[in-house]
């Protein structure tokens, strides 16, 4: 094992780095313009049953150190993604790669786990049960600790690959959703998924996200995301992804002393196609700088008082 | 798509609200005309996607014309000469001109007139006869008509006010016998156009972008084909591949 | 009535620029280096029953446009702002301004509020249920629809002057809580309060903020701040006072096209101590830019499809 | 208060991690040694407020010494000559340099010994004898003795690993005969020092601030005569009215 390895859910990752699902396609966009086996892993475009266009236009807004978006899990349905990107991320990418996943229903989450488990490219599932942008009637499961309970033990149900629950920010007790996500028995905990957000022209005085609001990411929410990932990781037992805004080595320790085992980066790689690369190669001179030696010393590492 | 550091070379206003930067360095990865770079600025999270009007290889330097229309594109106009820009060059398909054998109609509107000089240096080039109707709010905001003209191209304008050309949209301008079309402005205005002619042609799409370069699926939309990506699958489209909403 | 004067509960203001609660003392600090009448109003430092010196240093932390601050409520008791704050305050302010006032109990609530009524300076009371910085055993009142009504209900019976109440953005349902505010006689809702954020110091490995979590403010949570003023806007019947991360006399523009009647700035004035004034003074140029007559057309003038 | 545009004039390494800026503009403001600046840098939400070190009235020059010590200092030290800061000047109180009549000590901590250069030269000018004490972490951080004893001051150096002076701390360099102490320095040190000497004096109190100018009380602390916010009604305070945390 390297200076940079870790271990999540028992598969070894040559690097924490994880791009962040939505922001990386299925990776081959992204192997044009470099090796993409550098990275840890990277979590695939969220997948559900039924292809999906996704929401009207515009789905994306400028905000300061952030962006709004609005894809709503455009994806072209499981079996397509098994038929045609699962093949060409193939070519390009040869570790585990996390397997994102979502549904309407928690027969829908157990419908793509079962049809994805069989893969033998996928190390994980990471069940997204927060995405702001497909909202029926308000409210997304993530927001409910008992609705989410129930789809991780339905895909828990349907494979023995690890199950990590993506977990939304915009709750009151993000502890409490977490446990009962462990209770139920996901192996790991990814968090934060974007916070709802929203932004008006002022010159045509309407919503500039066409679905009203969207998904709030990028450096502005970093710091709501170190305080949930420490939380979250000093109330659980399993392994947490911290993620949410993160774009620099620096800011990769700083969520690994919260507590996270890995750090997904999202908005990052969509301003900077090379974000991913850049903070895996910074890494070693970021732990030298902070006097560290091998970067699982600092897992969860905040000191108190 | 590559990154580049590029430098201001000059940037002045050239219409109303409209201005003209040019930008040395590495442009060799600018290969169509149609394509875009998309700019990193200081204080701004997303980069700003600015369609390529013009490249001088020999000199470096490539010229973008944009309108400002946000805190994005007023902070580009205060930008002076020697200023770094962070860009990624070399989005997006462009336009084909080879499609085009005989005779042209470059159709532009507003600031989306912008490739279109660099399209025309193409084809005439290659001898193609190049015809251009460009439409703007009023004659204030006229730009490139003089220098489409330096290029031996025949230009019709209309305007909203009439304050120029003809009074009206860009539509008001076109013949109604066109061989093949070059289309390029705001959604709006190039749905008329492809109403108004059967010819057949490329349109080139403007969408707010996330990334530019393909990922983050801000910008998709539905086509004949399939769904398509305007940064990355675009933002040049076969008349026949699209679908427009109604 | 000027172009740019609002009402807000029956109390004209000569523009809708509130300086919020915490980054504006009671006001002298600022009146040293301008004429504060030029403002709406402004919200005086949050006022308890108890003198309360706050929390341990260090108390702020930086941000991607932003900042934590961890005061904890410090000020000297209901007792002394009304025999020492007051009395300075009124010199060099001459309108109703804003009490805001917090509690431990909903007795405490009314205890201020009782002790502040006969007071003619102020105009209304801001009920803050929401400060991240005190809470006992991890929740904010804010949190909870029922206690919030209660707190409401309560301050309601001891004053005639109208009664705000600032919820907290750390919450699943904002607009239930909103709600459930307004069915207890909320004159008006005030929101957003500071997100709850962290920073971890890399070198030393302990959280920047002394008491390891903060209030997070400023430019980056604006997208936020606009969505929950956007979402209580159009479910309560009162008027909203919109903040979080204002800072500049466009924000105001968008706020108040979101829902709200009035704006406050915060952050803004502790890096910018003109922020205030200076929007203020931009506002009619910025008003002039997207062709808006008088003030009150844009309120809730977002526009649908 | 006021907010000024100050450009940098100079700004340069002077010490391992210590650097020495110079500012040119309306240094008006600055009217006691201790007082300092409150600086708004690019990308950065909050300003960094920093002491200064001397005042050129006649030329226009304040200098800043500052020590880097995270993001904010790393971007401090990348700007060049003629960079432009917004900046809050004449905050805080400053040290009363009229409060010591005869024998001064000058005790100094690491980047905190930067406004004892101005205050040496505002004592020296009134004849008060100065004696400084400088502690620092090795010989490679020592900055400003040279330039204080130009002054004419008499200056003992500490250096925790011996590398220089005296090893040992601050204190080690105190004779323990003080007639009057002047302080500044991490509040570890500077409670050193107070236990160490029975001398009356100033001490000057670092702290993370938010505002600089007294506004939002993020840096508070408790004294004999109540709660002062170390930004306005400090950074200097006197001896007698400092009660430390235990």
């Amino acid at each position: 094992m390297g200076r940079l390895s870790v271990t999540l859910c028992g598969i070894e990752l040559d690097n924490p780095i994880i791009p962040a699902s939505g922001t990386f396609g299925f990776g081959y966009e992204f192997a044009e313009i470099y090796d993409i086996n550098c990275l840890g892993t990277f979590s695939f475009k969220g997948t559900t049953k039924e292809p999906r266009l996704g929401n009207p236009l515009p789905r994306v807004a400028e905000c300061a150190s952030g962006m709004i978006n609005s894809v709503g899990l455009q994806n072209p349905g499981v079996h397509k993604v098994i038929s045609d990107e699962l093949p060409k991320m193939r070519e390009c990418f040869h570790k585990p790669v996390m397997a994102n996943i979502s549904g309407f229903s928690v027969d829908e989450y157990a419908y793509v786990a079962s049809a994805l488990d069989g893969e033998p490219d996928i190390g994980w599932f990471e069940v997204n049960v927060s995405c702001p942008n497909v909202h029926k009637g308000g409210a997304v499961i993530g927001s409910d600790a008992c609705a989410s309970a129930d789809v991780v033990r339905a895909v828990k149900a349907v494979t023995k690959k690890p199950v990590i629950v993506k977990l939304s920010p915009n709750v009151t007790d993000i502890v409490s959703i977490a446990k009962s996500c462990e209770d139920a028995g996901a192996d790991g905990i990814s968090l934060i998924n974007t916070l709802l957000g929203m932004r008006i022209d002022k010159r045509t005085r309407k919503p500039v996200i066409a679905n009203v609001m969207g998904g709030f990411s990028g450096p502005a929410v970093f710091p709501v995301a170190v305080r949930m990932v420490y939380q979250v990781a000093h109330a659980v037992g399993v392994p947490v992804v911290g993620m949410g805004g993160v774009s620099s080595a620096e800011d990769v320790v700083e969520m690994m002393l919260a507590g996270a085992t890995a750090v997904g980066v999202g908005a990052a790689n969509l301003v900077d196609p090379y974000a991913c690369r850049d903070i895996i190669d910074d890494l070693p001179r970021v732990l030298d700088k902070y006097g560290i030696g091998n970067i699982n010393e600092i897992i969860g590492g905040v000191r108190h008082g | 798509m590559r990154e580049i550091i590029l430098t201001v070379a000059r940037n002045e206003k050239i219409a109303r609200g409209t201005y003209r930067m040019e930008l040395s360095g590495d442009v060799s990865d600018i290969t169509s005309p149609g394509q875009f770079i998309n700019i990193k600025l200081d204080g701004f999270f997303l980069r700003r996607p600015i369609s390529v009007s013009d490249v001088d290889s020999g000199a470096g330097v490539m010229t973008i014309i944009y309108k400002v229309v946000g805190a994005g594109t007023e902070y580009m106009a205060t930008l002076e000469k020697g200023a770094r820009l962070d860009v990624l060059s070399g989005l997006g398909n462009g336009f084909d001109a080879d499609a085009c054998k005989t005779d042209a109609l470059l159709v532009g509107g507003g600031a989306g007139a912008a490739p279109l000089y660099m399209l025309a240096k193409a084809l005439t080039a290659r001898g193609v006869r190049v015809s251009c109707a460009l439409g703007f709010g009023a004659a204030e905001e006229i730009f490139l008509a003089d220098e489409l003209r330096a290029l031996g191209c025949d230009v019709k304008i209309a305007t909203v006010d009439g304050s120029a050309g003809v009074k009206g949209f860009v539509t008001d301008a076109m013949m109604g016998d066109e061989n093949y079309l070059y289309v390029c402005g705001p959604e709006p205005m190039m749905k008329a156009v492809y109403k108004k002619s059967r010819a057949d042609g490329q349109f080139s799409f403007e969408s707010r972008m996330g990334c530019g370069f393909g990922a983050c699926l801000c910008c998709t939309c539905k086509t004949v084909t399939g769904y398509k990506r305007i940064c990355k699958d675009g933002p040049v489209l076969n008349r026949e591949e699209i679908l427009w909403d109604d």
